[in-house]
């Protein structure tokens, strides 16, 4: 019978002994070189930290792997990152060189620190999820591939944090990155009328809609969807699954540049759009790798030193964004939606 | 084993120097059923370019009403083992850190009952276990909760509290300005009742930094986000400024000139800092953090309001409560969330986040309703348009 | 004349050293009686705290749908002679530049037919003769568009094109980037249907300013807003830059310092702009006229939308045309307006302005109709919710 | 009988000879002192301009008083500003000091250029309006006679714009200005149930309302309205005299800061709530002036060298002020209307 209510595991019992006893008196931290971090505390204790990617889905073998690793070099301690690191925490110097020859060894991945490109958060998408516009994994190996340099170096002019999320729900948030990838539906849901009033409740299904677009229809004891309206965000089909917005000849990636969460220097904002559209083409997306990586480097190239995204689009404006990197500029990108108007430029000030 | 089908596109996906989930499902699906068919369905969707799942139906532990995610195949036919392919949620320790040993028995669980398939983590921060039927939950959830050491529970799903999550913190991180790992484990244990029991509008997410460089991103992905803070001057160890500069790091460059109030200056010897107009964005920090330290008088930021697009758009948090001291046993951040929940459970419409509660009653009732007095620091500024409410008691009435 | 009311709190506003519009009416008092009546009724507003005005009625000149507004007293038995009240709007010569005749004819006719009283000018720009009697309204317009000289039109009212106006322009000012004068003047006289004919879903204004200072106020008062702009080089005087700086004005901290752009660099002797990254703000020339002009090639930034926050809430113009050509016969401009207007009359509802029609639409319809492509210069950002329309040819269909 | 659709005058016929000759030709122009400007063309011309206030609601016997002025020194030209300056324009430097005497001698003030308090854009207010909250020319008379030092000279750390509508309507929109004063009513409409279907169309009524307030009642034949949704814009009352929003015991001004105009340095800006309530207080409204002085001077103490009020506030921040101004910040001071949350604080950078 399971214990309920017991909560999560102490974090104390988690943590190697040289944390608990330097717990809240480090002092500072360097980054030693790419994906390696030393925390040195007011006691002189030095932690090492030894950063490594991951896909994220991975299997119980690969999680016995780390544990193995840890085992050998961090007395069976590891930890996770909020973007799906593993970090391993080493507390004799002598074990870092070891654990990376082993790592290398092993092909996983070390970097991730400083000015680089950190693994990508992302969702599920085709592995596991019920209303995905794109797979997730697959884009995200194909992106990672590509950008693999930047994660293994500290070349960048500041942090690029890439996200994705498969459709519009982001589970995981993904609109205040760097660059976001975000899978989009296009067209508008098709009703299916014989199971929906079995299966679907009206008024939950109606304001579901952000833009007042379902309406009932009491005759078929369904809705309709007003066409114009539609703007495609799938969460009727969330809500009701005899209405199907998944559409594998239209749906889409999109991409959006310029969002942060920390608040240094200017502060938290969402990614705004970059790409309307670009074709799901699986395995490889090469379309998409292509963009990304080419916002990567337009923007290394052209940002000033510790600048991220956001920061360079600021001060050369996007007129210039739109100009330097080549995209074209669409009625997409124009908002409409509720705070459109916020997004309107009421000054003569802008740039040719 | 049967054997498995052909995999072409995917396989493509196992080249390369990042590592690759591909070869992370194959070694399931070497040892595991369902695993071989999820690669193979996959691989339909790869070929058909849209998912092959149904909507989710309900499943579930006794007790609870969530921690489990319900999952079926829309092709059961040609891949009979993912015909059911649930989700487990886990929750995590606080900051994610782990010793082996509560990994392994995890492992060792999924291994007999599940997929073998996880994520480490899920985008809430649980440990999720990926595939399993519908006969092997409550198993699951019996084994991991009986644990000798270490026994684990399940984390948040539905119209809940989702499990709350924190950065790394003061066990590995000097810019802690509270004990985040703490404050995350004391508040999921204080509502482990809402966690597992869905009886709010809709979801609730915590989630802590112990600073504002807000590494859980929680601005952006929790209603509630707390971010570690201070109140007092920032501490600077004037030597080590020096050594900086005589390292060659370019002091003016990279500090002084992207400081966003201009409050610093650099004279080739000493810094400093005019505290009054410095907004704590933890920049100079970051960038020299042998030097510079936060102030002593610590605290948090709690912001409110952070979802993600759907319904109305996405949100990031809001100030409502600009300081606030953290300490255990953490009487005041409890009974203000108390306070906030309640508000919204009274008031907020089904799928209805307390951030989109706020705006449709307006700020104005919810600070009264929570005791919070209006502050400028709630806001980037005041209002400019001229249609606002005035309280009966404020105006003259017949 | 009958013996004035006591008018002690009205008194109190002719002290002091600002000009008293007080004692503007008591001159006009002291030869009409409906000027004194409205003294007497003010004075009671004074007392009251409260206007003692009745809902407007429809009066009008024949042959014209607006012009005039109705306004009557609602306490006509105090004051008889303000029973009937209204207002009759003349329209102003562009730039509100008078030859002393014009205005003395105005006066004569005001001082047979009206209360003596005027604002000069009224919130449109309109000269406005305030106070006449429902009978003498088509009299005075039939005297005023009859002078000999300078004949004079009614202003708009209503639902319709509202009269245009516009800055001092090229005849007075060295900022004005194109002929304000003559395009206000041209446009009026073009669309005199739709200024006194009001056959639209609401008012639509004009305002036209030679320069980004905007001196008419063009981008917070005005659908449509005209302002002067250029594409090229900001012209310097080096020589008079220098004399500038050796007069003691302070080039670094007045100017460069304060560029929105950092475009700008002074090392003593030699002022450099990047004019790829200036978005001809007007500072630096405002500040250094004698050493700055604008570049050559020049025209208006159109934007659209501007209006006051009934009802859903004020809104300032937005970037549509980033650049025009502004010359005579000014065929681009009145095709731009006709094409905007035309859409506006087809899709918005009563009371409902072109910007909250735009908004409601969204711009891409608009956008489309008017024949504009959408470019950056539009906006200030572009989207970020993920909320957006595909057109139907753009997708598969099956 | 009337000539119709004959438009405006020739604005060319108003033009003083000076004018017409350097049509296009002005090179630059500078402030000679307080209130005069000069002109320099192309041509060596220069054309001296006198600036001077004026209550704009003026009797005819003013209008000729400065036609005469304008015939003795001017060749019969004049005209006037924006706000409602008038202005003398002097072909003969030799007339600029008479005028100026003349003028003086007049009481009519001379000023309002650069980095002054120029005449107050306002409305028409108790005078010759039906749904005002307040006066509008009372108001203005009793600031600028407070003011009156910062009209005649130029020691202001950069120009003020001060603007007064009477009501919401906000004829003249004035929500962009330095120091806006606004009239506003505080209280539900009252509703004459007996009259209203008589006067007023129902469905036009309850559109008028922008938070949907307004519901039909159609047992009265009348409408109701939702007392805790109004919001005293008035807007019903404009549609349908049986909606009485004016409540003399209620209705009041309030004050906002930080608007502008002119796209020079930090472009355009709507003006935002410093003060949500101060008493109507005829005929002087000793606490409108007061406040309006003390923002005043609390900005010319404050601000840098050519900061107006809004680059001002931008620099210090809202926060300080509040502090710095004394003023009480209110629940008033958060919006809650539609774009209400593009105000809210998304960061943890303030100052305390």
């Amino acid at each position: 019978m399971a214990k309920t209510d017991i909560g999560p595991p102490l974090y104390k019992e988690m943590l190697p002994p040289i944390c608990k006893e330097n717990y809240g008196k480090w002092r500072y931290h360097e980054i030693i070189k790419p994906g390696v971090l030393v925390h040195v505390s007011e006691t002189g204790a030095k932690l090492y930290t030894v950063r490594a990617g991951s896909p994220r889905l991975v299997s119980i073998y690969f999680i016995r792997e780390i544990c193995d690793l840890a085992d050998k070099y961090c007395g069976g301690y590891l930890r996770f990152t909020s973007r799906n690191n593993v970090e391993f925490l080493v507390s004799e110097e002598a074990n870092v060189e070891p654990l990376l020859a082993e790592l290398a060894a092993k092909k996983i991945p070390v970097g991730g620190t400083g000015n680089s490109i950190t693994n990508i958060v992302h969702t599920q998408g085709w592995v596991h999820c019920h209303t995905p516009a794109t797979d997730a994994s697959g884009i995200v190996k194909s992106v990672m591939d590509e950008l693999f340099e930047y994660f293994t170096t500290m070349k960048l002019p500041a942090k690029m944090r890439i996200a994705l999320a498969c459709c519009l729900n982001m589970c995981g948030a993904v609109h205040c990155s760097d660059i976001a990838i975000l899978g989009i539906h296009r067209t508008v849901p098709k009703i299916d009328h014989e199971s929906l009033h079995k299966v679907c409740e009206i008024p939950t299904l109606t304001a579901s809609c952000p833009t007042a677009a379902i309406r009932p229809n009491p005759k078929l004891k369904s809705v309709d969807i007003k066409a114009e309206r539609c703007m495609y965000c799938g969460n009727c089909y969330t809500m009701c699954p005899s209405v199907h917005i998944i559409d594998p000849k239209n749906d889409a990636v999109s991409i959006w540049v310029g969002g942060k969460i920390s608040n240094s220097r200017i502060g938290p904002r969402f990614s705004r759009l970059a790409i309307p559209f670009l074709p799901n083409n699986p395995p490889r997306w090469p379309e998409v790798v292509d963009s990304v990586k080419k916002l990567v480097e337009v923007w290394a190239a052209n940002a000033q030193p510790g600048e991220r995204m956001a920061e360079w689009i600021d001060r050369i404006s996007w007129e210039k964004f739109f100009e330097i990197t080549g995209l074209e500029f669409t009625d997409k990108h124009i908002d409409d939606f509720t705070l459109a108007q916020t997004t309107f430029r009421s000054t003569t000030q802008f740039k040719w | 084993m049967t054997e498995a089908k052909k995999t072409p596109l995917l396989d493509d996906l196992e080249k390369g120097p990042w590592p690759s989930f591909v070869t992370e499902m194959k070694k399931a699906a070497a040892n595991n059923l369902s695993a071989q068919d999820l690669l193979g369905q996959l691989e339909l969707s790869y070929e058909d370019k849209k998912a092959h799942w149904k909507h989710g139906g309900l499943v579930g532990v006794m007790g609870y009403g969530g921690g489990v995610i319900g999952r079926y195949s829309d092709v059961p036919e040609q891949f009979p083992n993912v015909e059911h392919f649930h989700t487990v949620r886990i929750n995590q320790p606080s900051g994610w850190y782990y010793n082996t040993k509560a990994l392994r028995q995890v492992c060792d669980v999924w291994e007999k009952y599940g997929s073998g398939l996880t994520n480490l983590h899920g985008s809430t921060g649980d440990l999720v276990l990926l595939g399993t039927k519908t006969e092997h939950i409550q198993t699951i959830f019996d084994e991991v909760s009986s644990f000798e050491e270490h026994p684990m529970d399940l984390g948040g799903s539905g119209s809940n509290l989702r499990t709350p999550s924190c950065c790394a913190g003061p066990a590995r991180c000097e810019f802690a300005l509270f004990d985040t790992t703490d404050l995350c484990h004391e508040l999921t244990n204080e509502f482990q009742d809402y966690l597992h029991r869905p009886m709010w509008p809709y979801k609730s997410k915590i989630k802590i930094s112990g600073c504002p460089n807000d590494c859980v991103a929680s601005i952006a992905r929790s209603d509630f986000s707390f971010q570690g803070t201070w109140r007092d001057d920032i501490k600077i160890d004037q030597e080590a400024v020096r050594a900086y500069a005589e390292g060659g790091f370019d002091i003016q460059g990279l500090v002084i000139d992207k400081c966003p109030t201009k409050c610093m200056s650099f004279d080739g010897s000493e810094l400093k800092i005019d505290n009054a107009n410095c907004t704590r964005c933890m920049h100079c920090i970051n960038k020299m953090c042998k030097a510079l330290r936060p102030g002593d008088d610590r605290g948090a930021t709690i912001l409110i309001g952070g979802k993600a697009p759907i319904l109305q758009g996405a949100m990031m948090g809001w100030v409502i409560v600009p300081f606030m001291k953290i300490e255990p046993p953490y009487e005041e951040v409890k009974e203000f969330l108390e306070k906030c929940w309640e508000w919204w459970d009274e008031n907020g419409k089904t799928r209805e986040r307390i951030g989109e509660l706020i705006l449709r009653l307006g700020m104005r009732n919810f600070l009264r309703a929570i005791e919070r007095e209006p502050i400028p620091q709630m806001v980037v500024a005041p209002r400019a348009n001229p249609f606002f409410f005035w309280w009966p008691e404020e105006t003259v009435q017949d």
